[in-house]
């Protein structure tokens, strides 16, 4: 019993860090240019499809397709964003929701054209098995994920807070129109953040790949749970995806072990509306 | 002023985190009455306008209204109760007509749209606005625009209107024209409460200046003696009237 | 256009399309074509519902299909467990609705944008996981309602699709005139005015809080209506067939399409859409590729990026231009 | 509406209406005979979908040409009893949607004159388009539809020929009893694991019912989500649980996920005995050797073709015309075009009383069916056939090998489970 508990609380912590990798590339585009991405779910499935390929055309070991995966996402941000999001930016708000909606569904749907609607799971990836801590069963690649998700939302905090770039971007984020009046080309700053964020969810696809199953509709649901992570942690706050990420994973995963798995996704989106009847603004917002 | 004064702001005082934006700011506004509150930017003229309309609440003090307690209000029960107040950054209905915006505001004492639409007409006109009541919001000039935020104010049919910055960014004839406005307003027994940097507008209109600075009151009293105050012109003024002078 | 007058040529156009309506079941033969037309105006009143709170008062709500499910499952209850009439169930569902909308009316009321649009497909997450394991409404197995005599009183016919269609011609006429009644009332304008921004509301006096509910409520009502018009249409339902996410997109699509915000214009988006989506299952879909999807997902895209106000204010526009 | 909405409107309604024409019913003979074949051809389900078209096409064809098969009209052309008159599928797609089902089912009917349905695969959809023939009279024979309640609705024109999840739920039982009395090995307590869409809770309801039956002790009820991100929890209730046997009724995506973590957690029950997701055609590429000794329930497996040539044969033209293997979704919707064909042969009409009725008489033997049974004959009370019955199939070597029944078992079952640490 208590053996599980501990087991429960490492798995939680495991599936917490990888939502949150997901999510920080989320809240960066969110915080930088307040587009909510509903294609952040496909972006993810197409990081995955990356490492895949990559595996399996070039024998390539998702550990070393991540800058390739980052890579492949960052040129499809910035493209998906000059050549579809700025052109709704100045619309209505109706028009900058939906039209992600467009690009998911078309990406989704691509993805089924041109690969099939199969299964796929990278069959022996360098990081594999289990590590037996006393009771504990520690998936290798699991932990690898988690501890990418902490070097790279460290990596972007510091990126923002230390140089010069980061420091454009959390001007603009804080104050477009002054950015703007300081000299910041903000529509470049806009393409470069939509870059970046997709480039981090890249990363997430390459050390999910590791150990997930493969498909077309493989973004759904990470997409939905990364939309409640970011709106709980603070728009644009790195720190608060991150805390949210881990939050996240506990809910579900005690809440599926002690409460009923049937509803462990409800309870997420159940205490996400309750943070947010509280504290509208979210945790760290 | 024997009967009890229309507004009576008694020790406001607001907090944003470390910040006392306003610190212990009494005064009284009598019916009738067009009183201008002045001071440099970010003295806490619209933090003050703010706690008195219920758009945040001060962290202590009272605000009476008509003899009545409204501090803890919201803001659209206290527009309801009679007061009015336009913004620093104009703030219309941009997907409406000119006509529409002033229906909305009209709304408040008409149910049927027809009498709200009479009634934004007979604003409309007063305003000065009739010609242009089927264009676009947001097509407006800015002068157009501050007076449209005025009709809206009107349409409610307030007794206190509170005008934040009505005369910004206006030129001379403009600035006339508002002018006139407001002593019309005034005329049909509306109480004015204004803040205002343009010193033109509040040495005409005003009956009573009041002075803040740094959040709290400096001086009150008639224009001509407020300008003379030696505070005065040493915390904010001096500079800039003699420059306009 | 302060006071709603209604054209001459209005008038006329609109008498000359509603004849035409009326007709259409004596015209055609076969189902498919009354099936779509039911489908075109389950929709488009789906769209004129969630354009009361969406287009009006700018709370996009990305989990209609809660509401819609509520209604649906509301009737079918009664119906399967207690015999109620479904027309009392109709009324029912409505409430039922509306009451839920006010229960995530609370937590949301100070959300706005895309805030909003999270919490309600959170909220319509929640409905959905709780439906698909409630045991009293037939969990994940649904609801299949029985098999009665045809006739208005059961809201069942087996012989002819046309009583369903003039019924949905009815409800969608209803909700049109619900429509436009709040758009040219006080409340139509104080929904716009919240629209523009809390500040402009409430310094209006606009008691925000309460017309956002009363929007909600309103959607939600219709809404369930066109649940149970479904339920008893298709007689059977179930967690994936009324409560999913893709459901409340494409009432939002039909709304955006058509042009948010004015009372024709999820009528306009659902006459385009409905009959696209259909079609091209019927004409592509057996190919099994996934291009049917594609086209939809870059009819999106195209729409979004050159069309954002919808077709209605570019008809009204070339409209304008005539005259 | 603006006008030019309106003229597309009825011009397609009248080019739509105009099309089929009022062809009687009772038509000439020596032509086509029309079906409607309603399945999910497009969306998340299209993969299944396009691979029951698989079967139903080839079974067409065997009707409609002259085949040394031991199938029902195989060995003559067309339908025999209307003059051999040719079968004519007419395709429609759901997308997997309910409400789709519905529409096509009448769509087909009103417009294409179908005498017969068959499919939908969902459940669900089944409900739907069996709802709508009800209505409008027309046959429905169902062979790849698993929910039990379809045929407790006391439909007039529903038939299914194939078994439905009860049935197969109650097959993993009496292969528990079996492995008792026969292989001596002990087995007490059970995990009943389920997805909780209606496929699982469905099985669910079954399984519990007969734990309770057959003398089980169920020490683990899970339902969980399905297309889940992470099922480490309802692992860990499992191994917390400790049950001798997992039942686990799921669809692909889980299966998928679950498989891998009872690995990574360590899961070794003595026997895993699973559903639906495990068979699909893309379970095994995907997961590979992790899939060894899992039992999966079947209708149909290629190895059944040692016992039964039939199959062999079936199997053979199958690859030969599609270039794949039969898959159990291809072999089991292979068989409703037979039995409607059959029964509209006897019937020597095409009126919907008399296929009933014919379809009431069926009586096909089982050397007649490419699947282990004893034939096809119709309970007159719920219209579903009284001989299907499931196999069990254990995966070997990445392969699907039947070991129950033992008497058709193609290899011995693996039992115990052997742990995951102990494989290499």
């Amino acid at each position: 019993m208590a053996d599980q508990l501990l087991q429960q609380i490492v798995n939680s912590l495991l599936i917490g860090s990888v939502y949150a990798l997901v999510a920080i590339g989320l809240t960066l585009i969110w915080g930088v240019m307040n587009v909510l991405n509903f294609a952040h779910g496909d972006f993810l499935m197409l990081g995955m499809f990356t490492a895949f390929w990559c595996y399996t055309l070039f024998k390539m070991d998702p550990l070393f397709s991540i800058p390739v995966c980052a890579a492949v996402l960052f040129l499809l941000g910035v493209g998906i964003y000059r050549f579809i999001v700025s052109k709704v930016m100045k619309g209505p708000g109706l028009a900058q929701l939906v039209v992600t909606f467009g690009v998911s569904i078309f990406l989704a749907n691509l993805a089924v054209m041109l690969w099939t609607p199969d299964f796929r799971l990278i069959e022996k990836p360098l990081l594999s098995g289990t590590w037996s801590l006393g009771s504990v069963q520690l998936s290798i690649p699991k932990f690898a994920a988690s501890v990418g998700s902490v070097l790279v939302s460290a990596a972007v905090f510091f990126f923002l807070k230390r140089t010069r770039t980061g420091k454009a971007i959390l001007a603009v984020e804080m104050n477009r129109d002054a950015a703007l009046l300081m000299g910041i080309n903000t529509e470049r700053i806009n393409s470069l953040s939509f870059g970046i964020g997709s480039a981090l969810v890249g990363i997430a696809g390459a050390f999910l790949s590791m150990y997930y199953y493969i498909h077309p509709q493989v973004g759904g649901l990470f997409g939905l749970i990364s939309f409640c992570i970011v709106a709980l942690g603070g728009f644009g706050s790195i720190e608060g995806a991150f805390i949210a990420g881990i939050l996240i994973g506990l809910v579900q995963t005690l809440g599926g072990y002690f409460f009923d798995p049937a509803y462990k996704y409800a309870l997420v989106f159940l205490v996400y509306l309750i943070t947010v009847w509280i504290r509208p603004q979210g945790l760290m917002g | 002023m024997s009967a009890a004064p229309l507004l009576d702001v008694r020790g406001v005082t607001k907090r944003f985190g470390g910040l006392l934006a306003n610190d212990d700011v009494s005064f009284t506004v009598s019916e009738g009455e067009i009183v201008s509150i002045i001071g440099p930017n970010g003295a806490g003229k619209s933090t003050l306008f703010n706690c008195v309309t219920g758009f945040s609440p001060p962290n202590a003090g009272h605000v009476l209204y008509g003899g009545r307690d409204i501090t803890r209000l919201a803001a659209d029960r206290i527009c309801k109760l009679g007061i009015a107040r336009t913004f620093q950054i104009v703030q219309v209905i941009t997907d409406m007509t000119v006509l529409e915006n002033v229906m909305t505001g009209a709304f408040l004492r008409s149910v049927r749209n027809g009498a709200a639409h009479e009634k934004a007409e007979e604003v409309l006109r007063f305003a000065g606005l009739h010609e242009k009541r089927d264009a676009a919001a947001t097509s407006l000039t800015i002068e157009a625009k501050k007076r449209l935020e005025v009709s809206m104010a009107l349409a409610t049919q307030p007794r206190l209107l509170m005008l934040d910055e009505s005369m910004a960014g206006l030129n001379p004839v403009e600035l006339r024209g508002m002018i006139d406005l407001l002593r019309r307003v005034r005329a049909n027994g509306v109480t004015l409460v204004i803040v205002e940097h343009v010193m033109e507008a509040v040495m005409e209109l005003s009956d009573r200046v009041i002075v803040i600075n740094s959040g709290k009151k400096i001086v009150e009293g008639p224009p001509k003696e407020v300008v003379m105050n030696p505070q005065v012109i040493q915390a904010y003024l001096g500079d800039r009237y003699r420059a306009r002078g | 256009m302060g006071v709603r007058t209604f054209t001459k040529r209005q008038v006329s156009v609109s008498a000359a399309v509603l004849v035409l309506l009326a007709l259409y079941p004596l015209a055609v033969r076969g189902s498919f074509p009354m099936h779509l037309m039911i489908m075109v105006f389950l929709f488009a009143m789906l769209g004129v519902s969630w354009n009361i709170m969406g287009g009006y008062a700018g709370m996009f709500s990305f989990g209609q299909a809660a509401f819609f499910g509520i209604g649906a499952y509301t009737s079918s209850f009664l119906l399967t467990a207690y015999h109620v009439n479904p027309w009392i169930g109709l009324l029912a569902g409505g409430v039922v609705a509306a009451l839920a909308a006010a229960l995530i009316g609370i937590p949301c009321s100070n959300l706005r944008g895309h805030y909003f649009a999270i919490a309600s497909i959170a909220f319509a997450e929640i409905v959905r996981i709780h439906f698909n394991n409630w045991k009293l409404i037939g969990a994940a197995e649904g609801l299949t309602i029985p098999m009665q005599d045809e006739s208005l009183r059961n809201f069942m016919f087996h012989s002819s699709k046309a009583p369903y269609y003039y019924i949905m011609l009815g409800f969608l006429i209803l909700s049109l005139g619900v429509c436009s009644w709040v758009t040219t009332s006080r409340m139509g304008f104080y929904l716009r005015a919240i629209k523009e921004g809390h500040d402009v509301a409430k310094v209006l006096g606009i008691d925000v809080v309460r017309y956002r509910m009363a929007a909600i409520m309103i959607s939600a009502f219709l809404t369930a209506m066109a649940g149970t018009f479904y339920a008893q249409y298709i007689l059977y339902l179930d967690p994936e067939s009324v409560l999913i996410l893709p459901i409340s997109v494409q009432i939002v699509l039909v709304a955006m399409l058509g042009g948010a915000g004015s009372v024709m214009g999820p009528v306009i988006g659902a006459a385009i859409l409905l009959p696209i989506s259909e079609v091209t299952r019927v004409k592509l879909g057996f190919k099994g590729s996934g291009l049917d999807m594609i086209i939809y997902g870059t009819l999106i895209m195209l729409i979004s990026v050159y069309q954002p106000q919808g077709v209605w204010g570019f008809l009204q526009k070339i409209g304008r231009k005539k005259r | 509406m603006d006008n030019l909405t309106r003229r597309k409107f009825l011009v397609g309604g009248g080019a739509l209406a105009l099309s089929p024409l009022v062809v009687s019913r009772a038509f000439a003979q020596g032509k086509t005979i029309k079906i409607g074949a309603v399945y999910p051809l497009t969306g998340n389900l299209a993969s299944t979908g396009l691979d029951c078209k698989r079967g139903v096409e080839l079974a067409v064809e065997i009707i409609n040409g002259k085949y040394d098969l031991n199938l029902p009209l195989a060995r003559t052309e067309g339908i025999p009893g209307l003059g051999g008159a040719r079968l004519e599928v007419v395709w429609a797609d759901t997308k997997g949607e309910p409400k789709n089902g519905q529409a096509e089912a009448e769509r087909v009917i009103t417009q294409d004159q179908v005498v017969g349905v068959i499919g939908a695969y969902q459940s669900s959809v089944t409900k739907t388009a069996s709802q709508a023939t009800e209505r409008l009279k027309v046959p429905y024979v169902c062979s790849d539809s698993s929910s039990p309640t379809l045929t407790e609705r006391g439909l007039r024109y529903f038939f299914r020929v194939s078994p439905h999840d009860g049935i197969f739920s109650h097959d993993q039982f009496r292969f528990l009893k079996d492995l008792e009395a026969q292989k001596k090995q002990k087995v007490q307590t059970l995990g009943v694991l389920y997805e909780n869409t209606e496929f699982g809770s469905n099985v669910g309801k079954e399984e519990l019912k007969y734990a309770q039956e057959y003398g089980y002790k169920v020490v683990a009820d899970i339902s969980y989500t399905n297309n889940a991100t992470d099922v480490t929890s309802e692992v860990g209730r499992l191994i917390k649980a400790n049950p001798d046997v997992l039942l686990h009724a799921s669809y692909i995506t889980d299966a998928i996920l679950f498989t891998k973590t009872f690995k990574e957690m360590g899961f070794n029950p003595k026997g895993m005995l699973t559903m639906a997701g495990y068979i699909e055609p893309g379970y095994l590429p995907a997961i590979k050797a992790d899939g060894n000794f899992i039992i999966v329930r079947s209708t149909f497996a290629l190895d059944l073709a040692k016992k039964k040539p039939l199959v062999g044969q079936v199997a053979d033209l199958f690859k030969k015309k599609f270039g794949i293997e039969m898959s159990e979704n291809a072999a089991r919707s292979f068989m409703a075009p037979f039995v409607l064909a059959e029964a509209i042969s006897r019937a020597k009409s095409v009126e919907a009383e008399a296929i009933v009725k014919a379809l009431r008489e069926t009586n096909i033997p089982g050397d007649q069916v490419i699947y282990p049974w004893k034939g096809i004959q119709f309970d007159p009370k719920t219209q579903q056939n009284v001989h299907a019955t499931g196999t069990l199939v254990q995966i070997q070597d990445q392969q699907y090998v039947t070991v129950w029944p033992f008497e058709s078992a193609a290899k011995d079952v693996v039992w115990p489970f052997p742990a995951w640490k102990s494989r290499k």
